[in-house]
């Protein structure tokens, strides 16, 4: 029986949204013999697979790298699914839109110069710390997304219902309170 | 006053000849989603989530300012009145900053619950991220512009029920806000009874009492139909 | 009841009529409002006669008319700013209101536009730091005839080029009149 | 004042024309050219040719052709005659004007030749035009209430107050056939019966001059050209709906069409035309001029009448429609500029004279003003059913500089872009309709090549989008997101998911919006949809990471088991 391909992946989030995907508890050991885990921040894989079946995608697009990956995992992947309300809706992280064009200069500046306690300076190092993008994105304004999981973080039952119903070859779908944000 | 008989949703309902389809619907418990309606105060059919299809005329109509006539066949829900309600929430939610997951309305919030209802589980359009501030300036409440849908109740429930006439509308289009008095803040403002109606009559996070945080602004709409309706029916005197 | 309210606080109502009462141009308005009866239907009228009066709409103002019409003051406000004819901010010494109505954007005001923004160093809607120009955009000026428009401190002038504005424009800013 | 003084008033000012009529264009197009500066030239020309008392120089409304304003005519009735003109057919217009101009132009009076430029009266533009509206425009002193009456003024008022009861003047109105000429072609007679028949103390009737879509200009000649058409056409709708008050609510932009009004309405009072009692008849009505404050919206009916209560200018739902709750909730007669200018010719001409005019639904004539890519730009009226083609390349005289027309654009912002190949539709409702688009007030745009139409889309939407109230959602946050979509796609930014996004939020906005704004503020990025598609199409980029732009995985649906 070949098991799914299926793949988490972390942009630009808190955790919080893998941190529930962890409340799932023994229902994790019920999908194990379902499916192959192939990348996530859980495990020691550096490179994002070919052919992945199902890839949960937490947090915002908010700098170069998330935006790369995204449209790495978009080609090599089936299924994504929007993972919490970051990669949905932009969330919290994407607050700094409002900021205006500069926006990625003032919370850098907020954050590491005015913020700092001690050694204030902003990191920048080219090819390991990525650049801000000028806007925070949700994950579909950069890539097509096939199913959308809301919640800040998503409750851990309403994940079980999303991968339960993909497991079981339906189409996920939430409705009613399942799909309240925040 | 005459009644008049017609149906909604295939039910058949009996209604006063004055009433409102959605007077009428709500009586006979067919919900119609709704955010500038509010118990109490004169309707203004802005939101637009209340069209219903009525057979025979070919635009639809909404149910807050429409009044029921004799042997109308009104349609509350099909596919594409959900569609477009749909599209409606959507355009709220890319309007303005609403960031459910921070808002002190999380889980009590008119627009919320009205995004689950009609099954957004995301928003097609790109967000504009307006940057809109936050007055607290206030001693009792506070006012949060990004989470304002301008459905207006504040300004009717002020001027309407207590008659202060603090908050009204300034600018027009995409710009539309909500001001106290000469666009002020709502600290200095003169004519503020501090009565907190506007607060209760909010469907949403943008007006709230201060000292709330996330998921603890809930309101108390009985109080406004109450002064509504103890006025109307001059239950005030003993 | 905004007089009674007012006195609590700083009384801001008081200091405006005080001010207005040595001061002709409200003593005008305050005619005009009479021959409106001080009707609360007529503020619009009245903001027009007080912009006339008084180049902008500040905020003493538009309390004075509130007050007079017995109006709430957030009313005013709310039609003042729903209009695009009323301004709220004092306008530069020469206005350049470029039309952008349909025949005059087929024929190129956009271009005008760009060409005056560029030459004055402001956006349409703002005015110098000087205080000389303000430079404004008009939905359609109804001179279509004569595209692309422009209205020089109230002149229409019609078949302008992106040189005859900035030539027009650069006249007053450096002649300073 | 009784029909005796009317007539000894244009008896009057017969007896006093001079053998020359100077006219001059004072309408706003000419003025902007520096026509005063010609008037008050030919002024002194004449005085100091000595000829005050042979020639007048009379200041006119709209002359028609605009382009090539200041324009000026003079009618060489032989000396002594004291037949008023009622034809401009036959004398050279003068193009072009300047100052300097006066003195060879009065010469030619006493058989001087003058090098100034003539249009020729019998091109395309002129002889193409039927006049009923714009009758009088261009010969007609707009300052003066004599000058109208001695061209039958307000013999249509008298007779409808002395000759026919209310119902009459209702029957003929329908009968004529006339239909809104604001947009959207409601019968005009029914609209007048409606407000008639819904019983009320107090009536209001509104005439709508909040011209605000950019690219028309008909109203604003008529109010400037021959103002007095208007009042006398509101008044006899107030007879017959029963209205005492008026008011003419006017877009501040256009502060000689307001003075005109202004001089117009205190000269029907001094004369007793508006005021208590007119023409001897229990009939009371007078007007009051109301000035916009730069909002377009505010054309729109019900939110015009809640600016004229002084109030933000915002729409309501209708019903309760005007006519039977308007302004201070009192049934409402509102009817724009042109519609009302059209109602004395029919009261005094008969309705059938009028239905005999224009195809089988849209009856009588439609003005129109007519700019762009086009050679001819002005004021043109003609018939119902005329053929775009007609107008835009025999009258309009097609694109400048030998360029080729690839759109015409009615309706303005509410309207659409009928493609070149569509020009032999006839003008009339249903016609426009079909292609998408609206008769609209009148306004008509040439594009040429040159003009990219996505572009023009773009244009409307962005005025739309300033100009909704802001108080329904689908209009104001629907706006703003069909603009950003269209910039998208000018910026090459989109794919195909966002057209059809688009497309979807068009349908959206329309059929949910609260008023005429917003319900027609798709039709422009419609209308280019249908007939220029392809231009939006080409302006998409491919969509790599789309639905279906996955390369194929191991398993192919993700299903257990």
């Amino acid at each position: 029986m070949d098991r799914l391909k299926f793949a988490t992946v972390w942009l630009g989030g808190c955790a919080g949204c893998h941190m529930s995907f962890m409340d799932l508890d023994e229902f994790l050991i019920d999908i194990a013999d379902h499916i192959e885990l192939v990348y996530s921040p859980v495990i020691d894989v550096k490179e994002y697979p070919h052919g992945v079946d199902v890839c949960l995608i937490e947090g915002a697009v908010c700098n170069e790298d998330n935006l790369e990956i995204l449209h790495k995992i978009r080609r090599r992947t089936r299924v994504l699914v929007a993972f919490g309300d970051c990669a949905i809706t932009g969330n919290v992280p994407a607050i700094r839109n409002q900021l205006g064009l500069k926006n990625g200069e003032s919370v850098l500046q907020r954050a590491y110069l005015e913020g700092a306690q001690s050694n204030p300076g902003i990191p920048r190092e080219p090819g390991i710390v990525p650049a801000l993008l000028p806007r925070v994105m949700p994950v579909q304004e950069a890539v097509h997304i096939e199913y959308y999981l809301p919640g800040c973080p998503p409750p851990a039952d309403r994940i079980k219902a999303v991968l339960a119903q993909l497991l079981a070859g339906t189409e996920p779908r939430l409705t009613g309170a399942q799909l309240k944000f925040g | 006053m005459a009644a008049r008989t017609f149906t909604i949703d295939g039910k058949l309902v009996t209604a006063e000849e004055n009433a409102t389809v959605l007077d009428a619907a709500t009586e006979a418990g067919i919900d119609i989603p709704t955010l500038c309606h509010l118990e109490g105060v004169y309707d203004v059919g802005a939101c637009r989530l209340c069209l219903v299809e009525v057979t025979g005329i070919g635009k639809l109509l909404p149910a807050c300012t429409t009044r029921v006539a004799e042997g109308m066949e009104i349609k509350t829900d099909s596919e594409r009145l959900r569609k477009y309600r749909r599209m409606t929430i959507e355009l709220l939610f890319a309007e303005r900053n609403h960031v459910c997951a921070v808002c002190v309305a999380n889980s009590h919030c008119e627009l919320q619950a009205l995004a689950c209802r009609l099954g957004m589980d995301h928003v097609r359009y790109d967000y504009t991220f307006p940057r809109w501030s936050v007055d607290n300036t206030h001693t009792l409440f506070g006012m949060d512009h990004n989470r304002c849908i301008l459905c207006t109740r504040c300004v009717r429930v002020c001027w309407h029920i207590e008659g202060a006439g603090t908050k009204n509308v300034s600018g027009r289009g995409s710009h539309s806000h909500i001001i106290s008095d000469l666009n002020q803040s709502w600290g200095s403002s003169e004519t503020c009874t501090r009565c907190g109606k506007c607060v209760m009559g909010c469907p949403t996070g943008a007006l709230f009492a201060k000292g709330v945080t996330v998921s603890e602004m809930e309101r108390d709409r009985t109080k406004l139909e109450f002064i509504v309706t103890a006025r109307e029916k001059k239950q005030w005197i003993a | 009841m905004i007089a009674t309210l007012s006195s609590k606080k700083d009384d801001r109502l008081g200091r405006v009529l005080e001010h207005a009462s040595g001061d002709k141009r409200f003593k005008i308005l305050e005619a005009h409002m009479k021959k409106h009866q001080f009707k609360q239907d007529a503020l619009i009228e009245i903001l027009h006669k007080a912009q006339e009066l008084f180049g902008y709409l500040e905020d003493d103002l538009l309390l004075f008319i509130a007050h007079k019409l017995k109006l709430p003051t957030s009313r005013v406000y709310g039609v003042a700013t729903f209009y695009h004819f009323f301004t709220l901010k004092p306008k530069g010494r020469h206005t350049c209101v470029v039309c952008m109505g349909t025949a005059c954007y087929v024929k190129g005001a956009d271009k005008l536009l760009a060409a005056v923004e560029a030459s004055a160093g402001i956006k349409a809607g703002e005015t110098t730091e000087d205080n000389e120009l303000s430079l404004l955009t008009a939905r359609c000026i109804g001179a279509c005839g004569i595209a692309p428009a422009v209205v020089y401190d109230g002149t229409v002038t019609p078949r302008q080029t992106p040189e005859s504005v900035v030539e027009h424009v650069k006249g007053w800013t450096s002649h300073g009149h | 004042m009784v029909i005796d003084d009317l007539m000894e008033i244009a008896a009057k000012e017969k007896a006093a024309r001079k053998p020359w009529v100077v006219r001059c264009c004072m309408a706003a197009g000419c003025m902007s050219s520096n026509s005063r500066g010609v008037k008050e030239a030919l002024d002194r020309a004449v005085k100091e040719a000595g000829m005050e008392s042979e020639v007048e120089v009379r200041g006119v409304g709209c002359m028609k052709l605009c382009c090539q304003g200041p324009l000026v005519q003079i009618d060489n009735e032989k000396p002594g005659a004291t037949v008023e003109v009622t034809s401009v057919d036959h004398s050279p217009l003068y193009e072009k004007v300047t100052p300097e101009d006066a003195a060879s132009l009065i010469g030619t009076l006493k058989g001087g030749k003058t090098s100034v430029e003539s249009a020729d009266p019998n091109q395309p533009f002129f002889t193409g035009q039927m006049s009923i509206v714009l009758a009088n425009s261009g010969i007609v002193d707009p300052e003066r209430i004599e000058s109208y009456i001695s061209l039958d003024g307000y013999d249509g008022l008298h007779h409808v107050l002395r000759e026919m009861t209310p119902k009459e003047v209702l029957d003929t109105m329908i009968k004529s056939g006339l239909r809104g000429r604001g947009g959207a072609g409601y019968p005009t007679g029914l609209k007048w019966a409606t407000v008639a028949k819904t019983p009320s103390a107090q009536k209001y009737v509104i005439c709508n001059a909040d011209e605000g879509d950019p690219g028309a200009f008909m109203d604003r000649s008529v109010l400037e050209s021959d103002p007095h058409s208007v009042l006398e056409g509101m008044a006899i709708g107030a007879y017959a709906v029963g209205a005492n008050q008026g008011f003419i609510y006017v877009r501040a932009e256009y502060p000689l069409a307001i003075s005109r009004l202004h001089t117009a309405i205190k000269q029907a009072k001094q004369l007793g035309l508006l005021g208590s009692g007119i023409f001897e008849s229990p009939f009371n009505f007078n007007i009051d001029l109301r000035i916009g404050a730069g909002a377009f919206v505010c054309g729109e009916e019900t939110a015009l009448m809640a600016s004229v209560e002084g109030k933000r200018g915002t729409p309501r739902p209708r019903p309760p429609f005007p006519a039977e709750s308007g302004l201070y909730n009192s049934p409402t007669l509102i009817n724009n500029v042109e519609t009302f200018a059209n109602v004395a010719p029919i009261i005094r001409k008969g309705a059938e004279w009028f239905a005999s005019i224009g195809t089988e639904k849209s009856k009588g004539t439609k003005v129109f003003a007519l700019a762009g890519k086009i050679t001819n730009t002005g004021l043109i009226e003609v018939p119902m059913g005329t053929p775009l083609r007609r107008i835009v390349e025999e009258m309009g005289g097609g694109a400048p500089d030998g360029g080729t027309i690839k759109a015409v654009q009615t309706g303005g912002p509410s309207g659409g872009c009928i493609p070149a190949h569509a020009l032999d539709t006839p003008v009339d409702y249903e016609s426009l309709s079909k292609l998408g688009s609206i008769m609209g007030s009148g306004g008509m745009i040439v594009m040429d090549e040159g003009t990219r139409m996505v572009d023009v889309a773009r244009f409307f939407m962005e005025f739309c989008m300033d100009e909704s109230c802001g108080k329904c959602i689908p209009c104001r946050a629907g706006t703003v997101q069909m603009h950003h979509m269209l910039t998208k796609i000018l910026a090459g930014k989109a794919t195909i998911r966002d057209l059809e996004q688009l497309e979807e939020l068009c349908d959206m906005v329309r059929n949910t919006s609260l008023c005429g704004l917003g319900q027609t503020a798709p039709n422009p990025v419609m209308s280019t949809l249908r007939f220029f598609r392809q231009e939006y199409l080409d302006l998409l980029q491919e969509d790599t990471l789309g639905p279906g732009a996955t390369n194929p995985p191991q398993k192919t649906v993700p299903a257990a088991n």
